[in-house]
């Protein structure tokens, strides 16, 4: 057993360090500059750090710097259910639902960032985060909930266990697929990047400097990167696989799904709001919930053991 | 030189730009964003996001002001530079960079303005006070005693398209942002993120005796305006690509043509073919409600359409006969009416407007 | 301390929610704010049933049962709130309960 | 059993959560800003949610900070819709009869307070099970299915009548007076071709 700070700090490791990887792809992907671009996410930290913090015409101080704060917590405390080996910091008998209940409340910190310097664009990309949470938040919910209906479990490890005959994404990948994408939703990353659109002068971004752009922008990578993890966790069999101890096989899995994330998101443009909603109500919620049902006669069948 | 110095110059190697450019210094903008991308200098979107500032070309006297406001929200450390169009262009951004680790090495105790956004830039400073964002009182009904606080006033309510009558929030855009035509102003109302009552005008602009002399073919004209509509709908990696055929096309090579047309080519065969972006555009600015004449460049009457024309444009097809292409103000704040920010945002990135030849003092727009 | 002054202690916890929303749900004029004083309420419902189900009846799902259930009501106490007051605002231009008493007139 | 059910620091982690709770409860009517009292009542959920961690129902806990932070985010945008000052720039009151209604949420208070402190609770009885979370799982859909049937048909009748009544425009709006419009006609078109 692990003694708690340990395990604290080993999943605050694997947090940043994954959180830094997503950057250091995403950087290269974004600028095309090479394997020199790695470095990029480091500089933009120490430049951050550089920076003074600013402020605006009455701004709801409180509320505003407590969410920039909350941004890496939530994704860092999202970590914590995330299966590292055989086994996670925090072993509920509901992980799943905590993953999500930390995207939820990243909703009221994004939110809040928006709101709270009391500007125009700032605004609006509170607005649009909160129409894209609504509508992202059930497809992800029953994505999320379709891995652990497949496992008889909402427990990480138990979902990873039940992984030992047949990889769930085979199964499930229309649920695979709307993870990834909500996640990236959450994130507001990629093209889902409408929150902090350059239309609206960077949104929920356009009146952060120095430290907290830093805890932000960390917990937007820290949390993609999370969520490449527990993708691999959930869909692609964690640890699994011949020849290579477990760890190795989950984090080769965990980057190849950053690698395809990173790539496919900055290669599509943001895909406005307004649009991508509707899509979300009328395709997503109905497709997740037939694969959900597809799932459900599967495990009446026997297929999962 | 100590440790920490060292750290301090490597973090800002890769300083965050704010280009403003006085219109009429198109070309040499270009110069600068293909120098910034060499240098892979990112270009930033809001004044907290900015290290550097460099104006282009000689603001006239309202463009100043407003250049001024903006870089009081700038937060430190940061640097501003006006660089010339007849200088050395690499030794002048070397310059800049030398300067904002200087900046930095010195401790200002200079706050930045406690100004809200860039978006707040009214042609007037006395402006920015009326704008005001989410704290929004309910002026037109019941107790509220209206006024203002901290030198802002309370929203108050209109009729809006979903029969609610609720909070208007008095805006101005402009005239400095990115993928905006600088010098270009939109006051109006907004409701959530829907505007109204648009009124555009241009700020006085620039001094420059040489103004609006853009030597360029109309190809790269074009992949320019591609680069600025990919910008803002968000697609930067397509905007780098744009931005690197302008390079060629705009340069003077003449064995390397064909390879520069086929990069052209290319680079507008990606963006018409997206899918994603056609899904994104389509319909927004539709003149179906009969207020474009006919004839216009924009094919379709939506942005799609104006995507679609600047990728024929840029790819080297025949030039479409763009009679009175360049649309008035007038027409355009017509088209903006009751638009959604972004929707105006693209709208206006996609059109060729009209600049005035001359300077032209622009009377108040009635905030 | 004991499990029984552990259970009265959260026990009055609960009523002291129960007590500042009835406070908030009869005081404020707002219908919004009405609504939050209602949610405390069953709040502190929700925080009673917990209590009850961890101290006396852990081996039964009834008082689990009873925390679903309070949720759900604050899910469409919610929903229906807010749609009422769209239908109000929309017809009178008035989000406030002293206003809406008038309707009746 | 000598023991007591709950070790010191769960007990006092209870207890401080619990002050947390109230303290904020009573912000959410006290503080002039509406964003701030939005929050301040998703604080005192939090606090209950972190209670009913401690108290070993981990699934009920989860879903109250989900369900209740997106509630408090839906309430947000609801409160610049319709609120007057939501950021408190302008100090203001706005109650009626602050006085009765203090007393009656006093008396309420009191009266529990006083039943909570003369019963004598009984004992536990049974053991808790090993996976709270599969108890409530099994009592959903096997003992206590009705209820939850019913509770479904009642958030199903919730989003119904919900929609009805906030939504301004009907199908007559859309479709045309005859119905016979083949796309409806609506502010924002959506991105689906229909």
């Amino acid at each position: 057993m692990w003694g708690l700070w340990t395990a604290v700090g080993l999943v605050v490791a694997a947090g940043l360090g994954l959180g830094l990887v997503f950057a250091a792809a995403d950087r290269v992907a974004l600028t095309g500059a090479g394997p020199k671009a790695l470095v990029e996410p480091v500089r933009s930290a120490l430049r951050s750090l550089l920076e003074q913090r600013r402020t605006t015409l009455a701004p709801d101080r409180l509320l505003w710097r407590t969410a920039c704060a909350a941004v890496p917590v939530l994704a860092l405390l999202s970590m914590a259910v995330v299966p590292v080996g055989d086994r996670t910091l925090l072993s509920t008998s509901a992980d799943l639902v905590w993953f999500n209940a930390m995207e939820a409340l990243l909703w009221a910190a994004v939110w809040l960032i928006g709101w709270g310097p009391n500007a125009v664009h700032s605004l609006v990309g509170g607005y649009r985060f909160l129409a894209q949470g609504v509508a992202y938040e059930l497809p992800l919910m029953f994505a999320i909930i379709t891995a652990g209906l497949g496992a008889g479990s909402l427990r990480t490890t138990d979902v990873v266990a039940a992984q030992s005959d047949l990889w769930f994404v085979v199964t499930m990948p229309v649920a695979f697929v709307v993870f990834l994408g909500s996640a990236a939703a959450f994130a507001f990353w990629g093209p889902f990047a409408a929150p902090a659109g350059a239309d609206i002068a960077g949104g929920v971004l356009s009146e952060l400097s120095g430290v907290e752009r830093l805890l932000v922008e960390a917990g937007r990578v820290v949390l993609l990167g999370a969520s490449a993890a527990m993708a691999a966790a959930l869909f692609l069999g964690g640890g699994s696989g011949p020849w290579l101890p477990d760890p190795v096989w989950q984090l080769l899995k965990t980057l190849l799904v950053t690698a395809v994330l990173v790539g496919v998101g900055r290669r599509l443009p943001v895909l406005r709001p307004d649009r991508a909603v509707e899509l979300a109500w009328m395709v997503l919620v109905p497709a997740t919930l037939l694969q959900a049902l597809v799932v459900a006669l599967l495990v009446l069948a026997g297929a999962y053991g | 030189m100590d440790l920490t110095g060292r750290i301090r110059r490597w973090a800002l190697g890769r300083p965050r730009v704010l280009v403003i450019d006085a219109p009429g210094g198109e070309r040499f903008r270009w110069q600068l964003e293909d120098e910034l991308d060499r240098r892979h200098w990112p270009l930033a979107l809001s004044p907290a996001d900015t290290d550097l500032a460099l104006v282009l070309g000689r603001p006239g006297a309202q463009l100043a002001a407003a250049i001024e406001l903006l870089w009081s929200q700038v937060p430190q450390p940061r640097h501003r530079q006006d660089i010339a169009a007849d200088g050395d262009l690499p030794a002048q951004l070397d310059a800049a960079s030398v300067a904002l680790v200087d900046a930095a090495n010195r401790t200002e105790p200079v706050q930045p303005g406690a100004q809200t956004q860039l978006g707040n830039l009214g042609p007037e400073p006395d402006d920015v006070d009326d704008e005001h964002a989410g704290h929004s009182g309910h002026e037109g009904h019941h107790m509220h005693h209206g006024g203002d606080v901290a030198g802002l006033a309370m929203a108050d309510t209109a009729p809006d398209r979903d029969g609610l009558t609720l909070d208007v929030l008095r805006v101005a855009l402009g005239p400095v942002l990115p993928g905006w035509p600088t010098g270009l102003v939109l006051t109006g109302s907004m409701q959530g993120d829907v505007l109204t009552g648009v009124e555009l005008a241009w700020v006085d602009g620039s001094d420059d005796p040489n103004h609006g002399v853009l030597q360029a073919t109309p190809q790269a004209v074009a992949m320019d305006q591609l680069a600025r509509i990919l910008l803002v709908a968000g697609w930067p990696t397509a905007a780098a690509a744009a931005r690197r055929a302008r390079r060629d096309l705009s340069g003077s090579h003449p064995q390397r043509a064909a390879q520069t047309q086929r990069a052209a080519a290319r680079v507008a065969s990606r963006v018409r073919g997206s899918r994603a972006l056609r899904w994104s555009v389509q319909g927004i600015g539709s003149t179906d409600r009969g207020m474009t004449p006919a004839g216009s460049a924009h094919a379709a009457g939506d942005v799609w359409g104006g995507v679609r024309h600047w990728c024929d444009v840029a790819a080297g097809g025949e030039p479409v006969p763009v009679a009175g292409s360049p649309r008035s103000l007038t027409e355009a704040s017509i088209l903006l009416e009751g638009s959604e920010l972004a929707a105006a945002r693209l709208v206006v990135a996609t059109m060729d407007l009209e600049r005035p030849a001359t300077r032209v003092e622009t009377e108040s727009t009635g905030v | 301390m004991s499990d029984q002054t552990t259970l009265q202690t959260v026990l009055t916890v609960a009523a002291a929610l129960v007590g500042v929303g009835l406070f908030g749900a009869l005081s404020q004029q707002s219908i919004v704010m009405v609504m939050m004083g209602l949610e405390l309420v069953v709040n502190g419902v929700m925080l009673g049933a917990g209590a009850a189900w961890f101290f006396l009846t852990p081996d039964l799902p009834d008082a689990q049962m009873l925390v679903v259930i309070a949720l759900v009501v604050m899910a469409v106490e919610m929903a229906m709130g807010f749609a009422a007051t769209i239908a109000i605002y929309r017809a009178r231009q008035v989000d406030m309960v002293d206003m809406a008493t008038d309707l009746h007139g | 059993m000598n023991d007591t059910l709950l070790s010191d620091p769960a007990v006092i982690a209870v207890v401080v959560l619990g002050a947390v709770s109230v303290g904020s409860g009573i912000a959410v009517f006290v503080v002039d800003s509406m964003a701030r009292a939005t929050f301040a009542l998703l604080v005192s959920f939090l606090a209950i949610a972190g209670v009913l961690l401690a108290l070993d129902l981990v699934y009920l806990a989860v879903v109250t900070a989900l369900m209740m932070t997106i509630e408090m985010a839906i309430m947000a945008v609801f409160m610049i819709m319709f609120m007057m000052n939501p950021a408190g720039l302008m100090p203001m009151t706005m109650v009626h009869n602050g006085r009765g209604s203090a007393a009656v949420g006093f008396v309420a208070f009191v009266a529990l307070t006083v039943g909570i402190w003369t019963t004598d609770w009984p004992s536990r009885r049974g053991q808790p099970p090993a996976d709270t979370t599969r108890q409530l799982g099994e009592a959903i859909m096997g003992s206590h299915m009705l209820v939850m049937l019913v509770v479904g048909i009642g958030l199903f009748a919730t989003i119904l009548s919900g929609t009805i009544l906030a939504t301004g425009r009907g199908r007559y709006d859309r479709f045309g007076a005859d119905l016979r419009a083949t796309r409806p006609d609506d502010p924002t078109p959506g991105g689906l071709p229909r």
